[in-house]
């Protein structure tokens, strides 16, 4: 019985919502002890999270490894906790959170008891896969546990609403899951390994080597690949899944759903596209994961912002805002795709380069998504427990009605918006920024874009709040913030925590560009995943010397594995 | 369906197609074999069973809900992960090694095995939960009795879902 | 063997691509559980051709199983085993399209339940009759009255209110 | 040590008015004195903070201290008190504490309703104040933008004052769009000039002038996009339509936030790009434009109306434009000089007569009505109310003795002299003129309809009564607290009069805030009255010109009717354009069909698959036929399989189908076979068993499909989507299987299967003398440890790739779980047997055999 090294502990991220899932299984019959154990599960797997970001960023930005079953990567499976999987776990544990206690007012008994609390659970299990795992084909399990929790959650219930467009989600998604079955197999047939790490060492390796060359249909397998995570992270033209279905849902899984699950789309391409799948080795496929990006961020930004403008009911604007949003990250790893990965950034004390500028931008985005879009979800869920209705022509008054519910929506939707300081603003403007030099177009339909996000959320505000009460429409009796203190609790540890993100920005910055960093250059990751020789004979200062084995972002992984007596 | 000869057909392949599962299962590490298939042959059979039997008869067999058998196989499972990790390994290590048998022999075992019966379980659990949940509602066409519609409880509980 | 394995995916894929095509959710359906056999394929003709083919072309024999039978053919040569890994990424994909098959199946049974139609452009007409399209008239200093929906269901006996039908 | 400490100084500045208006929050509703004297705190705090760190460290254009807050942001807490900003900070809290004073009289004492107001106007008030005097001291070009934004959502509330009112609801957000709008133009501005030229922070910029290359052109598309967002806020053609709209507000803060104040945070902002950007070639050519036309329009249209604060709104905006055109004219110089002077004291000109002028306007409207005409006479029933608007009025009109006559003058000699450089400037000196007959015109109607001397003309029937202030009662007070009404703003405007009749006093006040000091300036103050006497020129008698067309135009019968601004139908074009328009093209995209979401999802592979794969030569030099291509069992396999699949879709029966579709199964088995998988091929044989049973349960419970002829032309556009797509998947296998890496991990999977052996070069294992396996320690694993199994891919599965696994059978628990939860069991009977949802979450209900419970039962 001896305590495993804290790189081992990765591995119990994805453990603990398991084992939650089984024990409120378990006692599926009882509604307290299936709360109590989803509770203590997602706060487990929080501070688990939380503590181990903490203790890499203090080693300045370490990558922590965990060989599952004691084999070697890229022969075993290896879970990778570096900066950019720290931050987007801890971010989704955060709203998975507050939307599970927003939940415990707003999920009818007769769909909580439908399998609610193991599907949750299931879920977080799957995402959390999906961010830590550093092997190609284990995404691929990740994402179908991810996706077949999600589609049992999209139908609990069974609503008329929800079954009249659940088909679509369902079947575009699985359509996604075989393309990435496919590619994955393709990338091992290609190369050999289905590692991320051992692949990006291949790749930069024949990067570096002007003589050797990417095997053909290289480009066409990128291509291939970012179908893939463009479906799952809602890109143009492959959206239509989310804006059909995410309104119809019970809000507090919409609000799970609209701050989650489309960035696990967006963080596969920034982990495995800059440098890997975009590469720029000879036949490489850069410039057209570029420009087709590009173009897709510009689409999406735009058309998503004009449809959720267009949109008379709250659920509607907001899911279809997620689109839009998704917009920006999409334009942030575009930039970072589009420069040469050495540019270095104009007018910036930091010497970074442009592309670890954006892919930091985008990781903040992501960040202040996550929490903000879930945050505006589980609001509106409280504005229909006030009205007994999100259609806007049917809403007002509210300000009246509760003050706090207002204060909590207006700051998150300003925060959408990126009003400074709040959290929306620091992503933006880093993307903005890094997009001024070389894809100026994006910038200025990213501008554009928030003037009209802005306007859909002042048609919130206005009609909701401000506007007169419409009398027609049946009340609740208003003793709502009585009866919904869980969902209220939820609401604010969501804003608490857009306001540290966009006051504290710094603090996150910090571990936003350790992403970008690792991102933009990924010798400290393969060192870490494969050990520090792994990339040895791959010429270059960096990882020539020997000084970069015992820098800090290689973890005491290369310990001599230890084997059972 | 469930004629004369389907059952009586049953009644003597039963026995023999479950231990034909459990074999695959045990001798799966070695050669082909393993978990999935096992479980999957258990499964089959007992989805025969069934059609042969009729309605309820798995309950004579199998007296828990699926969902008992789904979790105890991920509980297995499990218990292969997290089991090194008290002894400071990595999740899902494995040992393999040789056990005495009382008859001087020795048997090659692995903790991996532990994992395979955990598949086996979850495999059963799922197949036969499906199957019998989904030969219900083909049982409810043919039952002339009302049916509680669900759909408007539904409606009412995913109310939510649907307020606009 | 690789090419007849490719031609195999190609024929299959497309075929599941068709159906989905179609314009019943059930072909649909049908599609899907076919994609999950091209997939397979796909993956397997990444293990290397399982034939043994001499300098001159023609077929000496084939790849040996990836068992390490006991005893003496563990002698025999590893290069001369098929590559091991597709086969068990195949197998996980197996088991999870099977899974993802069995609710897609449930799914159509519901969907077809509450919605009495399983025929695409049914179903869509069906979600625009319920939240249909919103006009937006232009506002200005002068007329007061905001936007007005286009037409829209009776509200009344609307599922999507949330009352009970 | 003295910078450091005057930052904090200032920080204290920015935080106090929120701080105080905060603090009147948790003050009971009846203390209204006490109310006023927490709220007034907070400007004066501020004011006298600024002047501390002046006379701590001077008017310097050095930043002094600095507080770290988001570096990696480039926004740190710094602020730059030159004369531009200090000044506008000591106006912003100077003027801020009038109002306070003026909003105790505007919302009165007594009814609950005013209280409410007054509770609810000061936390708004300071938070506006400290954004704005954060504005006007920012370094961090970002910090401004901060605050900036900050003061558009706080118009916003207070334009939004009247809550559950439809009409100013949308009022609020015609301005704060319109400002937003300007800000993110701003935003982009800024960011392209960090980006471009690294400059941060304001005193850099000042700094570095020599050092920054000004004619590139990301310089000039960043003051493009600044100017831009400085023209939305200060209200420039045709942008100015939010002012006017933006009355709605209660009237302390049409005179503060949209006549004194924030409307100026543009002319700010081009003052601090000023002493750079002039070098822009394009300077003026931007800026004098938008500025002349605005001042004219303004002019013009505050002639038309009737509303007083609409009258006066738009003289707002022909006031900023007039700001606009001065800064514009920098571009332009007098003796190797730029064109520009007493930029100070226009705007305090403006400042002064301004406010006073809203300021009665409301008070006029708490009394009596807002609407012109009915103020007939209204002077002899309100006499120091009226007082108060004529001494503005007359300074509006610029007449001689207040300080905006001189300040006109300035302005003329300006556009005098610049047109000597640029002969088009000619026109702006016609617009001025004709702007300046329509100030003094407005004048000349104030007075005599106020005084009620009429020539000739009656009082007309006013228009619609819009935004009368008729919800606050006229109660009358009495003492000190009665002239709170008009007594802030005689106040105010006798500075006009000082300024104008002693300007010494003014030079002594102004004189050092003044940053462009070019000509008068150098040396001597701002022209006296006799200066313009004693030095006869072209820019005097237009002066003179002016007031005597005016006073004409003003007692003549022109334009007395109230007329709409147009532009008025700019901002809801816009929305509907967005709100409509967008819908529609958005729903041509999301049709709601899921048809054509295939359609676009495979056109978009189909097309960057090609794109990818066309130009890759490599990809189309493919190994003609891979080795081994003619081996019959393959072939025949292979065939099979393909027909199976391809019947499916032509066959009718359904059963059928579902039989093709297990011989299509059965066939790739098959091939598994070739493949020598025979643990897949397995498990694919019983999965396909389960899976026909399935089937055949599903198909029972799925009602019958009608045969659907499609269209030939859909038909065949089916099959080339279908086909080609097929194509592109096979071909891509084909090209992946075909490139061979040269190591492959399952090769060292194998080797480790079991245990691991050292191999000889003929790939056998090598063996001891004693016949047992050598041990080989020099694989990629440098492990001697295996997995115990001898059959690879089980061992693959249960130990290499076991999260796979792990993972995989979550999947199937999760469909099952997913089944139980979408098909509950339906109970027989009556319905109201049903336990209720609160008994169990999952009842197995009275059913008669348990085990048909499947999850979560009704």
């Amino acid at each position: 019985m001896s305590m495993p090294p804290m790189h081992d502990l990765i591995a119990l991220l994805i453990v603990i919502p398991l084992v939650a899932g089984l024990l409120s299984l378990a006692v599926i019959n009882s509604r307290f002890w299936s709360r109590a154990i989803g509770v203590s599960s997602i706060v487990l797997t929080l501070g688990l999270a939380l503590g181990l970001l903490l203790q890499l960023t203090a080693q300045g930005g370490a990558v922590l490894v965990s060989e599952m079953g004691d084999w070697k990567a890229p022969f075993g499976i290896v879970l990778v906790y570096d900066s950019l999987s720290g931050i987007l776990i801890t971010a989704a544990m955060v709203a998975a959170l507050a939307a599970y206690l927003h939940s415990f007012s707003s999920l009818d008994p007769n769909v909580e008891r439908r399998y609610f609390h193991p599907l949750l659970q299931f879920l977080l299990v799957g995402v959390n896969l999906s961010f830590a795992t550093g092997d190609l084909f284990n995404l691929f399990v990740g994402y179908e546990v991810m996706l077949m929790a999600s589609y049992a959650l999209l139908t609990i219930g069974s609503g008329k609403a929800q079954l009249r467009q659940a088909y679509k989600y369902v079947l575009l998604n699985v359509l996604a899951g075989t393309m990435l079955l496919m590619s994955a197999g393709m990338t091992y047939g290609m190369f050999g390994t289905l590692n991320m790490a051992d692949l990006a060492r291949i790749i930069c390796e024949i990067e570096a080597d002007p003589s050797r060359q990417l095997p053909a249909g290289f480009t066409a397998l990128s291509v291939m690949m970012l179908l893939v995570f463009a479906v799952k992270g809602a890109f143009f033209p492959l959206w239509f899944w989310l804006p059909d279905t995410y309104y119809t849902l019970p809000i507090a899984i919409g609000g799970l759903f609209g701050g989650l699950l489309t960035k696990v789309g967006v963080y596969t391409i920034v982990r495995l596209f800059p440098g890997v799948f975009a590469s720029d080795g000879m036949g490489g496929s850069s410039e057209v994961i570029a420009v087709v990006l590009a173009v897709a961020a510009g689409i999406t930004m735009f058309l998503g912002v004009l449809g959720a403008v267009s949109q008379h009911r709250v659920r509607k604007i907001l899911a279809v805002h997620v689109i839009s949003q998704v917009g920006y990250m999409a334009a942030g790893i575009a930039v970072a795709v589009w420069v040469d990965r050495g540019a270095v950034l104009e007018g910036q004390v930091t010497g970074r380069t442009i592309a670890a500028f954006a892919i930091g931008g985008c990781v903040f985005h992501m960040v202040h998504n996550i929490i903000v879009k879930c945050a505006l979800f589980l609001c509106c869920g409280l504005m229909e427990k006030h009205a007994g209705t999100d259609d806007l022509d049917k809403l007002g008054g509210l300000l009246k009605r509760d003050v706090f519910l207002a204060v909590l929506l207006f700051i998150s939707a300003m925060s959408l918006v990126g009003f400074p300081p709040l959290s929306g603003f620091g992503g933006k403007i880093v993307i903005i920024q890094a997009g001024w030099s070389n894809l100026w177009v994006l910038s200025i339909v990213g501008l554009l874009t928030g003037a009209l996000t802005l306007l859909s959320m002042l048609k919130i505000w206005s009609y909701g709040f401000w506007n007169p009460d419409q009398a027609p429409v049946a009340r609740q009796p208003s003793h709502v913030k009585a009866t919904n203190r869980p969902a209220y609790l939820g609401v604010a540890i969501l804003v608490a925590v857009a306001l540290f993100l966009g006051f504290g920005s710094e603090a996150v910055y910090e571990i936003a560009f350790n992403a970008g960093d690792q991102i933009a250059d990924r010798t400290a990751y393969i060192q870490a995943v494969l050990g520090p020789e792994g990339i040895a004979h791959l010429d270059g200062p960096a990882l020539a010397d020997p000084a970069a084995m015992t820098q800090p972002a290689t973890p005491p992984t290369t310990q001599p594995a230890e084997v059972l007596p | 369906m469930s004629s004369m000869l389907l059952r009586t057909a049953m009644r003597l392949l039963f026995p023999l197609t479950l231990l034909f599962g459990v074999y695959m299962t045990i001798k799966g590490h070695n050669e082909p074999g393993g978990g999935f298939i096992g479980g999957l042959i258990l499964a089959t059979a007992l989805a025969l069973y069934r059609m042969a039997a009729g309605p309820g008869s798995l309950w004579d067999i199998i007296p828990v809900h699926p969902r008992v058998l789904v979790t105890v196989g991920l509980g297995f499972a499990t218990l292969t992960a997290l089991g090194p990790m008290l002894l400071g390994l990595p999740v899902l290590t494995s040992w393999t090694g040789d056990v005495p048998l009382p008859f001087g022999e020795s048997v090659h075992l692995a903790t991996a095995l532990v994992f395979d019966l955990g598949v086996v379980f979850v495999v059963i659990g799922v197949s036969i939960g499906m199957i019998t949940r989904l030969s219900e509602e083909c049982e409810d066409l043919d039952d002339p009795t009302p049916l509680s519609d669900d759909s408007a409880e539904a409606d009412r509980a995913a109310g939510e879902g649907g307020a606009a | 063997m690789t090419l007849i394995v490719s031609v195999c995916v190609a024929v299959i894929f497309g075929t599941s691509i068709y159906l989905m095509l179609g314009r019943e959710l059930k072909s649909v359906a049908m599609g899907v559980f076919l994609l999950g056999h091209a997939a397979n394929l796909c993956i397997l003709a990444q293990s290397g051709s399982p034939l043994v083919v001499g300098d001159d072309g023609d077929i000496e024999g084939i790849k040996r199983p990836p068992i390490l039978g006991q005893g003496e053919p563990k002698d025999a040569p590893l290069n001369l085993l098929v590559d091991p890994l597709p086969q068990a990424l195949i197998l996980t994909a197996i088991v999870i399209s099977f899974g993802v098959m069995a609710f897609l199946l449930t799914l159509l049974v519901k969907t077809a339940r509450s919605q009495g139609t399983l025929d695409l452009d049914e179903l869509a007409q069906n979600a625009d009759a319920h939240d249909g399209p919103v006009t937006v008239p232009v506002q200005s200093e002068d007329d007061e009255n905001r936007t007005t929906h286009g037409p829209m269901p009776d509200r009344g006996n609307d599922p999507e209110r949330g009352e009970p039908a | 040590m003295p910078e450091h400490a005057s930052v904090w100084l200032i920080l204290v500045a920015v935080l106090a008015p929120v701080t105080a208006g905060v603090a009147t929050m948790w003050l009971p509703r009846s203390a209204v004195a006490l109310r006023v004297a927490v709220a007034i705190c907070g400007p004066l705090t501020a004011f006298f903070c600024i002047l501390a760190s002046l006379s701590v460290g001077g008017l310097d254009r050095t930043p002094n201290g600095e507080i770290g807050w988001l570096p990696s942001l480039n926004i740190n807490l710094a602020f730059l008190t030159d004369g531009l900003g200090a000044f506008f900070g000591l106006l912003v809290s100077g003027i801020g504490a009038m109002i306070v004073l003026y909003a105790r009289g505007y919302f009165g004492k007594e009814g609950p309703t005013s209280k409410e107001d007054l509770a609810r106007f000061y936390p708004l008030l300071g938070f506006f104040m400290t954004a704005m005097v954060g504005l006007v001291l920012a370094d961090y070009t970002l910090l401004t933008l901060l605050f900036w934004e900050m003061t558009s959502i706080s118009s916003f509330f207070l334009i939004g004052w009247d809550r559950y009112d439809k009409k100013a609801v949308k009022l609020g957000m015609q301005a704060f769009f319109t400002t937003g709008l300007g800000g993110l133009a701003l935003l982009g501005g800024i960011l392209l000039f960090g980006d471009t030229t690294g400059v941060w922070r304001w005193s850099t910029m000042l700094e570095s002038l020599g050092a920054i290359h000004w004619s590139s052109g990301g310089v000039l598309w960043a003051f493009v996009l600044m100017f831009i967002g400085a023209a939305a806020k200060s209200a420039q053609w045709p942008a100015h339509y939010w002012l006017p709209g933006a009355m709605a507000a209660p009237t302390p803060v049409s005179a503060f936030l949209h006549s004194a104040t924030m409307v100026k945070a543009g002319v700010f902002l081009t003052g601090r790009l000023l002493p750079g950007f002039m070098m822009v070639d394009q300077w003026a050519a931007v800026i004098v434009p938008f500025g002349a036309v605005t001042m004219l329009i303004g002019g013009v249209l505050a002639l038309n109306q009737h509303d007083l604060k609409r009258i006066f709104a738009y003289t707002t905006v022909s006031q900023l434009g007039l700001l606009m055109t001065m800064y514009g004219l920098a571009g332009y110089s007098y003796k190797g000089a730029p064109a520009i002077d007493f930029d100070i004291t226009q705007i305090a000109n403006h400042a002064f007569y301004k406010a006073p002028l809203f300021i009665a306007a409301g008070a006029i409207g708490h009394v009596a009505s807002r609407q012109l005409p009915e103020l007939f006479g209204a002077f002899h029933k309100h006499k120091m109310i009226c007082v108060t608007m004529l001494l503005a009025g007359y300074a509006l009109a610029a007449g001689p003795g207040t300080i905006s006559f001189p300040a006109k003058e300035l302005f003329l000699y300006a556009v005098y002299h610049a047109a000597e450089e640029a002969p088009w400037l000619w026109l702006v000196m016609a617009m001025t003129v004709a702007t300046a007959m329509c100030n003094v015109a407005i004048f000349i109607r104030l007075l005599t309809t106020l005084m009620g001397w009429r020539f000739g003309m009656k009082a007309e029937p006013h228009g619609h009564d819009d935004h009368d202030d008729h919800h606050h009662e006229h109660h009358h007070e009495h003492g000190v607290m009665a002239a709170m009404i008009w007594l802030p703003g005689l106040l105010i405007v006798s500075l006009q009069y000082v300024g104008g009749l002693i300007p010494p006093v003014w030079d002594a006040l102004f004189l050092p805030f003044e940053t462009n000091a070019n000509y008068f300036s150098m040396d001597k103050g701002v022209p006296s009255l006799w200066y313009a006497i004693t030095h006869p020129s072209l820019p005097l008698l237009m002066s003179f010109l002016a007031i005597g067309g005016g006073v004409l135009l003003g007692i003549s019968k022109v334009a007395r009717r109230e007329h709409h601004d147009i532009h008025d139908k700019i901002y809801p074009l816009a929305y509907f354009l967005s709100v409509t328009g967008g819908g529609k093209v958005f729903r041509l995209v999301q049709t709601g069909n899921f048809k054509h979401y295939m359609l676009f999802v495979l056109g978009f592979f189909l097309l960057t698959f090609g794109w990818a794969a066309l130009p890759d030569d490599a990809m189309r030099r493919l190994v003609a036929l891979s080795p081994g291509s003619g081996y019959g069992v393959g072939l025949l396999l292979g065939m099979i399989t393909c027909f199976t699949a391809l019947a499916i879709p032509f066959t009718k029966v359904r059963v059928i189908r579902v039989v093709f579709l297990g011989a299509c199964g059965f066939s790739v088995v098959g091939i598994y076979l070739v493949y020598q998988a025979p643990d897949l091929a397995l498990t694919q044989l019983m999965f396909e068993i389960i899976s026909v049973i399935l089937f055949v349960i599903v198909l029972r419970l799925l009602p019958k499909e009608k045969m659907l002829k499609q269209a030939l032309v859909g038909r065949v556009g089916r099959v080339a989507i279908a086909a080609s797509v097929g194509l592109a998947v096979g071909w891509m296998t084909l090209t992946a299987a075909s490139s061979d890496p040269e190591v492959r991990v399952g090769e060292t999977l194998a080797q480790h299967s079991y245990g691991n052996y050292a191999y000889g070069d003929d790939g056998k294992k090598l063996k001891d003398a004693e016949g047992n396996y050598v041990q080989g320690m020099d694989t990629a694993l440098d492990t001697a440890r295996g997995a115990g199994g001898d059959n690879i891919v089980n061992v693959i599965l249960v130990d290499f790739r076991a999260l796979d696994t792990y993972g995989e059978i979550a999947v199937l628990g999760l469909a099952a779980i997913g089944v139980w939860s979408l098909l509950p069991r339906r109970r027989r009977g009556r319905p109201d047997l049903n336990p209720g949802p609160h008994r169990t979450l999952v009842s197995d209900g009275p059913n008669a055999n348990p085990h048909i419970a499947e999850g979560g039962a009704a």
